[in-house]
Formats: structure tokens, sequence, C-alpha cells
């Protein structure tokens, strides 16, 4: 049978008990809202304004360094599984391969997009 | 039916609806999550495909890196809480009508091809795809070519992308 | 195949046979076992997770040289059901202009997040949970709905704090995941599978020994996705107040709070099955699969205190410096490790044993050590950059 | 078991999802969703195309992942040039963008 449907139990189960948790503490806590309780939490005083507020652009610098990277490793994990069985040609190729990307942190880094300024 | 039909038909059709609410919900971040449910479906489809390896990937690069720099890109590109306005623009039956017309033809190209009921083979034993992905990859006889020319895509896109939201003037 | 060498396979049997004798098709009782398995498993984990609570509690006091609960029940242990109960009575608000959906959604999908991981551990030789070929990626695949969760909860909660809190929390998962995918890759490259039992199996030598500093760096990359100090700044109580779980309150809260103890404990299980030869311990885990249960937990309890020694030792870092101390000297080191590892590996393939360790402690010495030498060389610049910059401040006085 | 046909509808069905989202949303992060849609489904071709023709050819497999590096640079650059558009016009409407209509 497919191994897969064990992992899909593993989330159905990792559902149910978190639910039934909050479900139980949903019955048994007191229920009395009103809206000084219902209003957002900021250190005791007035919220100030909506709940929201401009990002830095870094953050998406980040993400976007992070993303390709991401994809770079996952490539790399059938390499490093077959890396054992091949020769010298197969590692240099892994090499080459990572260092065309770390030319793009290396330029990401120059340009200076890696300060949090 | 098997429990394998009854699964997919299950998850086909809730990937299905949560596509359909990616494109019609007119917040930006319900419909960034309305995708994630809808590729988190396409990874339960590549189990069904016996393609674990391809399903993890699935949800390390697009739940993981994608979906998270899409909510990023659209917290970043707006000036309050919740979008208003219409989601869709004047012409939007045309483009259903089109959306319609490439289903239907593309359904109807499919079936007049004689594959199409085509069953599974069964998997040869001892058969490991991440073994095979990685022979693939690496002989010169296989991929080696694109796997070093996605390495460069990825740079090119990473300079690009550096260089267009960033330059500062 | 008695009892005490192969419990799970008896009592799956046994269960197989009461549910088909009452004229279930074998196929939906394999299934309905495999379900009480995995619930017995997951209940197991949850009381685990209680008792972490107090474990964390007496080990943080004795590190800050208090005593800890210790007024309830024998060594405070009742305290951590005390905590529950009282989780449990309390009212579960919603503040103002939340997303309902996505603000319940969100600690849910945390604690699944943390709950998933224990799908592919390995706990004894015959206990091998789901032995899936690519379960080292599994792991950065659970922590993605972790990430995702923590979005979740910091946006739909309408509150500015939260909404930082997340951002922050999230910059720091990210990038911290890619050095962590890194060097995954050298237990990889050694035992030539990426599923967990491959892994294990082929630590006849544990590979903190062929590798110590991927599993520093695997250390230091789980204890930034686990946002603990020092890398917890997104919930900075003097400035964030608590990140973005600010608006949870009761047992929604309470899911936060233990799926973060329960994915500190597992990640010490898997710093111990990736480096640590996981439940291998001179062959007393072929005695029996207890045994081997055993020690694996004590082997994640033991990554789990070198976690909190960690926490209550080190102080708190700024954004800025723990993002640029990943991308400016993790991460580069990180891929310069894979790419040594790999030359070396095929290098010394064949050869002796004896020599393969030394040749791999070696280059991994000089790693730590040329890196060490440039991080010392920058900052010396660095440092005579701002003293001149003082000067001339100074000078204009 | 699963005939190959139920597969390939199920991807129709998704890419043409997608295709409205493209042709329909205002927003224009809302337009790359609708790409990022197509681009899973022609995913959900290629597995299925691998798993039911040759199993030992991997070129399915392969070109699967190399349509995630694809849509990773195309996210990447996609929402770069929208942030770009968003500081200079402080909009990401798509009808609103029409400096090159005349």
């Amino acid at each position: 049978m497919n191994e897969w449907l064990y992992v899909g139990l593993f989330f159905i189960v990792g559902l149910i008990i978190p639910v039934g948790a909050i479900g139980v503490g949903w019955l048994l806590g007191p229920k009395k809202p009103n809206p000084i309780k219902q209003s957002t939490y900021e250190c005791g005083i007035e919220p100030v304004g909506e709940g929201w507020v401009q990002f830095k652009a870094q953050y998406y610098i980040f993400a976007l360094v992070f993303l390709v990277f991401d994809v770079e490793t996952v490539f790399l994990f059938p390499w490093a599984v077959k890396l054992g069985q091949l020769g010298m040609f197969a590692v240099v190729e892994g090499i080459v391969f990572i260092l065309i990307l770390v030319a793009g942190l290396v330029y990401t880094w120059r340009k200076g997009m890696l300060e949090w300024a | 039916m098997t429990g394998e039909q009854v699964i997919f038909l299950i998850v086909g059709a809730v990937t299905l609806i949560a596509a359909l609410m990616v494109v019609t919900v007119r917040d930006l971040v319900h419909a960034a999550l309305w995708l994630v449910a809808t590729l988190f479906g396409v990874a339960i489809i590549y189990t069904l495909l016996n393609a674990g390896f391809l399903a993890v990937v699935q949800v390390v690069v697009y739940i993981g890196a994608i979906a998270i720099l899409f909510i990023f890109a659209v917290m970043l590109t707006r000036r309050q809480a919740a979008d208003t306005g219409a989601a869709l623009n004047k012409n939007w039956w045309a483009g259903a009508l089109l959306a319609v017309l490439t289903f239907t033809g593309l359904f109807f190209m499919l079936q007049s091809w004689s594959g199409f009921q085509k069953q599974a083979a069964a998997i040869p034993s001892g058969f490991d795809a991440i073994n095979q992905l990685g022979d693939a990859l690496t002989s010169p006889a296989g991929f080696v070519l694109p796997f070093e020319v996605a390495s460069v895509l990825l740079l090119a896109a990473l300079v690009g992308a550096v260089y267009l939201a960033f330059n500062k003037k | 195949m008695t009892f005490w060498n192969d419990p799970l396979k008896v009592a799956a049997d046994w269960l197989t046979g009461i549910f088909t004798g009452w004229g279930m098709p074998s196929v939906g009782a394999n299934v309905l076992v495999a379900f009480l398995g995995v619930l017995m498993l997951i209940t197991i984990l949850m009381v685990i997770d209680i008792f972490l609570v107090w474990i964390e509690r007496k080990v943080v006091a004795r590190f800050q040289d208090r005593i800890g609960p210790n007024r309830v029940g024998p060594f405070g242990l009742i305290q951590p059901f005390a905590d529950i109960i009282k989780l449990m009575i309390k009212e579960d608000t919603t503040p103002d202009g939340a997303d309902k959906v996505v603000y319940n959604l969100a600690p849910i999908l945390s604690m699944m997040s943390v709950l998933i991981l224990w799908a592919v551990v390995p706990l004894a030789p015959v206990m091998l949970g789901v032995d899936l070929n690519a379960g080292a990626l599994f792991i950065i695949a659970a922590g993605s709905i972790g990430t995702l969760s923590i979005i979740m909860a910091g946006w739909s909660s309408n509150n500015k704090f939260s909404v930082i809190g997340a951002f922050r929390q999230v910059a720091v998962m990210i990038s911290f995941e890619v050095p962590m995918l890194a060097v995954l890759l050298i237990p990889t490259i050694f035992s030539g599978s990426m599923g967990m039992n491959a892994i294990i199996q082929s630590q006849s030598i544990w590979f903190v020994f062929l590798s110590p500093l991927a599993a520093l760096i695997f250390l230091i990359a789980a204890i930034a996705e686990l946002g603990r100090a020092p890398f917890d700044l997104a919930e900075g109580e003097s400035e964030l107040v608590s990140g973005y779980n600010i608006e949870y309150s009761g047992m929604k809260f309470g899911m936060f709070y233990a799926g973060e103890l329960l994915h500190a404990f597992t990640f010490g299980g898997f710093w111990s099955i990736f480096f640590f030869g996981g439940y291998r311990f001179f062959g007393l885990e072929l005695v029996s699969p207890f045994l081997a249960i055993a020690i694996i937990l004590f082997k994640a309890l033991v990554g789990y205190w070198v976690i909190m020694w960690v926490k209550y030792t080190v102080m708190r870092i700024r954004i800025d410096q723990m993002l640029a101390f990943n991308w400016k000297f993790l991460t580069p080191v990180a891929f310069v490790l894979v790419m040594v590892t790999a030359l070396m590996n095929t290098l010394l393939r064949g050869a002796d044993s004896w020599l393969f360790i030394t040749g791999m402690i070696l280059s991994n010495i000089i790693v730590a050590w040329v890196s060490m030498e440039i991080v010392r060389s920058v900052s010396k610049q660095e440092r005579e950059r701002v003293e001149g910059v003082q000067q001339v401040a100074e000078a204009h006085h | 078991m699963i005939p190959l046909s139920w597969f390939l509808i199920l991807a129709a069905g998704l890419f043409s999802i997608g295709l409205f989202g493209v042709l329909a949303r205002r927003n224009a992060v809302a337009i790359l969703l609708g790409v990022e849609l197509m681009l899973n489904a022609v995913n959900i071709n290629l597995v299925a195309f691998w798993r039911y023709g040759d199993i030992l050819l991997m070129t399915g497999q392969v070109f699967a992942i190399i349509v995630f590096a694809v849509a990773a640079a195309e996210v990447a650059v996609g929402l770069a040039l929208v942030i770009s558009v968003y500081r200079r016009r402080s909009t990401v409407v798509a009808e609103e963008l029409d400096l090159l209509k005349w």
C-alpha cells in the first residue's frame, strides 16, 4: 500500500488533536465578550489607528534570496543521494552549480541589499 | 470504486474549488492562502502518482517559499489592511468564456486520443525515484545541461529581481 | 516473534484479527489499525509534551539558581497539569476585526506542523514510522507549514505588534532554513539516502565525528527555526509584547506554547538522528525495541537540554545582526562545507576508515579555521573604521 | 486504479481556472497567482505522463523539477516588477497601468 497513506493519517490525527484541545477549552471556558476585552492589545493603551503598518521592503529581499537558494538546494538532494556512486565529474558539476548561485549571493551582498538599513 | 479513486475525487474537487477561490476572492491574502490549499492538493495528487519526492518538493518550494513571497509582496503593495474595489475587471465574462472554451477544447481533444483511458503499469520492485533522478540529473547522457542552466536561470532571476525592485533612484 | 521483540507488529496483528473477525474488509482493518497506532503515538507525545513544560521550568530554574516549581505534587510534577487546567478554563477571546477563520486555523496548523514530524522518526529498528525516501526534506516541508501558520496568526490578529512579530519571525525562519537545508545534504552524502532509517543504519561511526561543523550549523539553524533565544526577537517582550501570538488566549495560546516545546524536543531528536546515531548505541538497540526507544528519547532529551542551555545562556540579538550572521556567515560556510565534503568524500572513497575520519575532521577544522580567520580580519577592519569615525567626531568637538 | 484521463481532466480544469484568473483579475499580483495555477496544471500533466509512460525514463520528473525552477524565477522577477511599478505609480491595478497605451 502507498506509504503516503500513513503520512496522511498523521496529518489527520495532527488536525484532530489540536481541534479537540481547543474545542474542550471552548466548552469549559466562560464566554462573556465585551468591547474593551475584544479590542486589540497595545500594551494597555488605546489602539492607535488600524491594525496595519507599512513594511520594510527588506523583508522581500530576504524572501527572494531564500526562494532562490531553497530551489537550488532541493535540486542538490538527488545529486547528494547519488554522489557516493559517481566519479569526480559529478562532484565538479555540483560545485559549479553551487558556485553559480553563490555568485548571486555575492552580487546581492555587494549591492548592499543584505543590509538591514 | 477503489479507495484511491475516492481520495482522488475528494482531493481533486477540493483543489479545483480552492483554485476557483484563488481567482475570485477580493482579499489578496485570502487568495494567497487559497493558493496554498490548491498547491497542497496538487502535492497530494503527486503522492497518488507515486512521485513522493516531487510532493515534498512541491510543499518545500511552493508553500514554503513561493506562497510566502506572494504574501510578502501583497503586504508590500497595499496601503491599508483590506483590499477594496472589484476583484475582477470589466471584461471578466470574456475571460470566463475563453477559459470554458479552453477547457472544452482540451477535453474533446484529449477524448479523441487513444491513450486517454490508459492504466498505470505496476512499479517495478526496488525502484527508487530519487536515485533515478540523481542519475538523470548528473550523468552526461542525461540532463546535466538543464541542471546547470537551471542554476544560471535562478542566478539571472535573483540579479534581475534585486535590480528591478530596489534600484534606488 | 514474541511481544517483546516486535510489540507493534504483534499488537497490530492481534487488532487486525479482531477487526476482520467482525467482518471488516482487511484493507479497512489495516487502515483502522494504523490510525489507532498513530493516535496512540501522538497521545503519548502530548503526554511527553506536558512533562516537557515541567522539565523546561525546572531546568531554567537551575540555570538561574532557583528551585522551580516544587509545591504541587512531588518535585512539582503535578504543576503542568494545573497549568493545563488553567489554560482550559480561560476565556477564549477573539480581537475585533480579526479574520475569524484564519485566526482559528493558525494554532491548529502550528501544532499539526510539529506532530507530523513524528511520521518520519524511526523509534527502533522494528518501529520505523513511515520510512519515506525523502525523509530529510519532509522535515523542511513540515517546517514550511509552521512558517505559514505564523504568518496567518500574525496577519489575522489585526494587531500591529503581531504583524511585525510574525514578519520578523518568518524572515528569521526562512533565512535559517537555507543553512539547514545545506547541512542536511551532508548526512545525505555520507549515507547515500535521504531516508531516516538509512541514515541511522549507515552511522557505524556517528556523523558528528565525520562532520562536527555540520552538526553545529544544524543546531544553530534549528534553534533559529524554533524561534528560541538567542533568535527569539520576534517575541521581544519589551518592544513587541509577545510577537505573533499576542492576541491568543486560553487553549489556542496553549497550542502555540506546547507546539514550541514539542518542536524543540523533536529537533533534539532530529539532531541525534542525523549526527548521533539515532536509536543506535553500541548494539544495545538490537536487544529490545523498548531499549531502542529509551535510547532515542534520551538522546532527544539531551539535544533538548542543549537547546535550553543555549537559550538561557546567550542573550537575544537584533534582527539585523541575526540576518547578517545568517547570510554573510552561516550560509556561505554551509555551502563551502558541502562542496568540501563532496570533494573529500569522493577523494577518500575506498580509503581506510581511519584515514577517512581523519581526512573529514581535518577538512572540517580547516573550513572552520579559515572562516573564523576571515571573520576576525573583517571585524578588525570594522573596528578600526568605527574607531576612526569616533576619533574624527571627537576631534570636531 | 485511476485512469490517466482523470489526471488530465483535473489538469485541464486547473489550467482553465488559471487562465481565467490571468484574464479577469485586476490586481497584478492576482494575475501572477493565476500563472502559478497554470504552471501547476502543467506539472500535474508531466508527472502523470511519467507515471503512465515508461517509469524508468525520468524525463517527466526532471521536467517537473525544471518547471519548479522556472516558476521560482517567474515569481521572483514578476513580483519584483510589481513592487517596482508600485513604487513609481502607487498602484498595482493592471488597468491603471496604461503608460504604453498609445
